[in-house]
């Protein structure tokens, strides 16, 4: 029977339900085993799974990610934690070339099931190392899977399928989210498919589509546009490789119009593939550009006047959602 | 090879006095940003040094303007003793426009050009290559400047750290490397992200110098920093001086540090660096009580004064979010 | 006067003039010195300059890199070589946390001035790890600058441009074009402006956006269309970051119909930005979706046959632009 | 802790044949493969390890199947002894459907999970940490198998080959790493990318044990890998084996390789692992010239069967570019 939990809760229970499932599972990063991670996303799977299947590593994200991978050839399924997605930087060969080209150049012969759990986003007074959104460079990157989840109960069943997925996935959990987002979790196994779009608000007008700790953000906008009395469609991407061109299409053949918004900086981040994408193939059905509205092309600061300056918000998506409706 | 252990020094009773200043200084700022954390006033993740201070006053006591250092999350005190006034280094703590960073940062990631501060990204071990170019311009120019580095002994393990110093080593430049080991990277003790007793023995694996010494007794830091920076300016290479010390609160101050034992906390606050190096003035008539309270008052009114500053300073504006970004 | 060169004597030429020009411009990287380089773009600068100014690193690319860094902060002007584009991923931190923040976390007081060279693509039976193009991961990283010769003429004028231009540069030159693009190159100053796109061949018809070892293909793609009367703007980028709008649009405001053409796989290649720009700024003026020619999501093979499959070339890209002009 | 290079060991007259096969047969595949490229039949940059084949003879020559072996791009023999049939790597080495990555690649990036060969990228140390996470899942299964992971000594100046061995140090995992120390990195001599005389003392840093060899001595690499062997089945940990040897080719087949003197190729000719070897077997008499003739024959109708098949096997299908990315 389903219960509440936060965004954080529903991450370490797809962990210790997955561990318990299979042996071949087990964490391993930088003060994930006794101390529980850096946000206490591990807590307590020391004390059932023991320091053997959640360890702790030194400073070495390259290690990490290179441990995974050779642990993954002989048949684990390593979930390596970046303590915050903005040092991924430093495991970045392992992950583009070692990882994502592995099963290709063995001729298929082998496949690669590392997650890569990223604590990422802003909106924390991260500052500039604490706050990024790496999503753009791992989705085009072909071999690697992207996904980023928006609610407790995509964060659990999007985690036990990027653990239950043969290939690499990058699993960006937004640390904003950790506690602020709760919500009812099924027990058990209630898989969200990697691949699969959420519609979370329905509407005729407009279509939106973002991601991530943007999703909530962006319905206030939406339920604001309604009470000016256009109605929109929320599309919650949750996986962003691959994404779900097919959910998308459908929206905007019945809207004509489509906004994306995300955190991460403008200039390809992933909204220029999705427009670039609509335009190829539903042209005809847009009557208006396909908008974007994201973080500026800069760092994150940490001064709050700053960081709020730069973060896309209710009344900037409201504003972007007018601007579309009047195109 | 001159020992560095037995280098001889000789320092003048305001030098020490000066020392004995700094070291109070540094102790006294750390002390109170992490009361402004506590008041909400500081938001960012405060990294104190407190118990670490002999090693920054040992290490930069001597340096130039014209020197280089390349300190870490916790070296707050380097900054000041390079020249950086405290009231500015407390509005970059606060994150306001008139610190470092123009409220862009609330850590130690921005730095000073003109005083000689290398200002790292969070990103461990990535200022040890930075310093190891600073110090090839040094020689190039044929001075006798030297850089200084920093790092944990949890950053060792970095791949940075081991490009940085054998870079270093190759080209026999002009840098001493200053490993800070407190025991712990963040909740790891060191014994699980090293197999070896000292961190200095690693310099062996670079062509040079590396020696371990007690990081709590400034005249010891002292003294083995004048044997390195005299090598370093005389060309004959890095220096790896391990300071073996403990950090008293948690790796940030919002840890709460349940991973150690009261016992050794009290162990090693008994070997806080302040008290030796007092009884050592106060044995040699040079500390009066009047001496030391005016050092004191001293010490408190630079603190004041710089919170005063700091919280008197305006936000940043806004519109500084996207600047600063290209020349 | 002008003198015919292979766009690697034109890289040459440019590394040797501003060596001339300015004292502080150096070179580093592994077997650049006494070697001349993997692909002999060095050759002869040892002998000019000196071990001092042109020397050999070890297999570090990451310390490559940080040492840039840490001697553009004095002053220098380092030009670090990648010794193919594929091991800039090992490199990566220091590229995009190191030195693409560092002006905006500085405050705007210090810039970092290095250009990074990267002999990149395809089409030279490299296999996967001697053909990447990473142009789209720095394009999407801000405080970056990313340029990609297409001729001798352009690869001389755009890596003065980089030497003397303040920020970070990646400079990729493309190991295909190497020997064979020749050209007539001006002695001297001719500076190609970082952000400048050119015309390579005018038509009112199709708009071709193209870059690197695509122009050639992309050129004799368009003469066909020609003969059978269709006639099509080829617009060379040469800097794709930042990328010249004004070009772009001026061509699209004429034909209404754009295709773009690259190297780099398809998903979140600078396609995707270059549509998704033109759509939120041209939508009006466009008769047809803008459409995307570019290397499958995939990574680069050995063998030719399957090489070839991958790689644009004149057919592919004739009847993209037949598609595009039958829209 | 037992010496390593006196370990006792005892080999049959069986075994001594089998190894000087084992010579013979590498070092003739080598040749072979060096007249293919400069026959245009083989068309991509191939390492070979002509001059080093004791190294790989004296590592292998006592793995199981179980165990897994990491070697870098001189390595072939390394796949040849661990199971793989000739014909086949000659038809990777051709590009042909018959070889291991079925024609996408043509040098040693390609593995084979069964064999207990790992394939790695081109990215030099970035196999070290793939080996570390095998050799945790031998420490996990509590099996005695092992890793051998292979390096030349200036892929020992990566970041990869420091979080490699420092995680493989910390927990203590039954690796064998082997550093064939040719004296060379492409065209930098080893006193220019390390400031040590042996690689071997990086060990140390790590908390194992390292010894240097004479490489060209079979005998002595098979007693020294005895012994690392025995340590890490035994679950005694790592050792590093320095093997110095030189390599007598180019560093690809296309490299003159001018910086090196003859009179130093020649002191290296004379150290040739075969004659010593075949000197050895003689003085007991266990190579009469019919032996010899016959090992002889065998060798060149292995390698010559392995051409014909590599010729006579198809190229790959087109449509295999863009297979085999994601499970
Ligand atoms: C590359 C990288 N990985 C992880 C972190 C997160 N982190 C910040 S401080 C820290 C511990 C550092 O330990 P140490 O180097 O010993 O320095 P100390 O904090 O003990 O002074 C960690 C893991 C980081 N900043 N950079
Ligand atoms: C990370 C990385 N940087 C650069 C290269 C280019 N490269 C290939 S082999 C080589 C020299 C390797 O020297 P060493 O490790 O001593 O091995 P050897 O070739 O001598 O056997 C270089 C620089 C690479 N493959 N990977
Ligand atoms: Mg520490
Ligand atoms: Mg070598």
């Amino acid at each position: 029977m389903p219960k509440e939990l936060t965004y954080l809760e529903a991450i370490r229970e797809a962990l210790v339900e997955e561990m318990r499932r299979d042996p071949k599972v087990f964490i391993l990063g930088e003060d994930v085993g006794p101390y529980g991670g850096a946000f206490g996303v591990t807590q307590g799977i020391v004390e059932e799974f023991g320091e053997e299947r959640c360890f702790d590593t030194p400073i070495s994200e390259s290690a990490i990610v290179g441990v995974s991978i050779g642990a993954a050839l002989r048949g684990y399924r390593p979930v390596a934690e970046m303590q915050f997605a903005d040092f991924i930087s430093c495991a970045f060969d392992q992950i583009v070339n070692q990882a994502a080209t592995l099963r290709y150049r063995y001729g298929g012969r082998a496949s690669v099931p590392i997650v890569i759990r990223a604590p990422s986003g802003g909106n924390v007074s991260g500052g500039l190392y604490h706050s990024q959104n790496p999503e753009a460079w791992f989705v085009h990157r072909a071999g690697l899977k992207v996904v980023a989840p928006s609610t407790p109960y995509d964060a659990k069943g999007l985690l036990k399928a990027a653990i239950r997925d043969d290939n690499p996935v990058i699993y960006l959990e937004h640390k904003y989210l950790y506690r602020r987002a709760k919500g009812s979790v099924p027990e058990g196994d209630d898989i969200v498919p990697i691949g699969t779009a959420a519609v979370r608000r329905e509407g005729n007008d407009l279509t939106l589509i973002t991601y991530g700790a943007m999703v909530v953000p962006s319905l206030e906008a939406a339920d604001r546009l309604a009470r000016e009395g256009v109605e929109t469609d929320v599309i919650d991407l949750r996986s962003l490789m691959p994404f779900d061109k097919a959910a998308i299409f459908a929206s905007v053949d019945k809207t004509s119009r489509a906004l994306i918004v995300h955190e991460d900086v403008k200039t390809l981040g992933i909204g220029a593939e999705l427009s670039a994408t609509i335009m190829e193939e539903r042209f005809q059905a847009l009557d208006a550009p396909v908008m974007r509205l994201a973080y500026p092309d800069t760092h994150c600061p940490f001064a709050s006047v700053l960081e709020q300056a730069n973060l896309p918000n209710p009344d900037s998506i409201a504003d972007a959602l007018r601007n579309l409706a009047a195109y | 090879m001159a020992s560095i252990k037995r280098t001889k020094f000789k320092l003048s009773g305001e030098q020490l006095l000066d020392m004995f200043y700094w070291l109070k200084l540094i102790r006294a700022f750390d002390e109170r940003l992490s009361i402004l954390v506590r008041q909400g006033k500081v938001r960012s993740g405060v990294y104190t040094g407190i118990g670490q201070e002999a090693i920054i006053v040992g290490t930069c006591f001597d340096l130039r303007r014209e020197d280089y250092i390349c300190p870490l999350h916790r070296d707050l005190g380097s900054f000041l003793m390079k020249g950086v006034e405290a009231r500015q280094m407390m509005a970059q703590m606060f994150g306001k426009s008139t610190g470092l960073s123009k409220g862009r940062d609330s850590a130690l990631h921005s730095g000073v050009p003109e005083l000689g501060i290398f200002g790292n990204t969070s990103m461990l071990g990535a200022n040890l290559p930075v310093a190891a170019g600073l110090a090839l311009t040094f020689k190039m120019e044929k001075t006798d400047n030297v850089v200084v580095a920093y790092f944990g002994e949890g950053a060792s393990n970095t791949g940075d750290f081991h490009e940085g110093l054998n870079f270093a080593g190759v080209n026999k430049l002009p840098v001493v490397f200053v490993c800070e080991n407190n025991q712990y990277a963040y909740s790891v003790p060191v014994e699980k992200s090293l197999a070896i007793d000292d961190v200095a023995d690693r310099a062996a694996g670079y062509g040079f110098h590396g020696v371990a010494i007690n990081g709590n007794d400034v005249l010891a830091v002292y003294q083995s920093a004048q044997g390195a920076l005299r090598r370093a300016r005389a060309g004959e290479g890095p220096t790896l001086i391990e300071c073996k010390t403990y950090r008293w609160h948690g790796h940030s101050e919002h840890d709460k540090a349940f991973y150690r034992t009261k016992e050794e906390l009290a162990m090693w606050k008994s070997r806080d660096p302040i008290p030796t190096f007092t009884t050592y003035l106060q044995q040699l008539n040079m500390l009066a009580s009047e001496k030391l309270a005016e050092i004191e008052t001293r010490v408190s009114s630079v603190i004041d004064e710089a919170v005063a500053f700091a919280e008197n300073s305006p936000d940043p504006d806004p519109l500084e979010a996207t600047t600063d970004l290209y020349a």
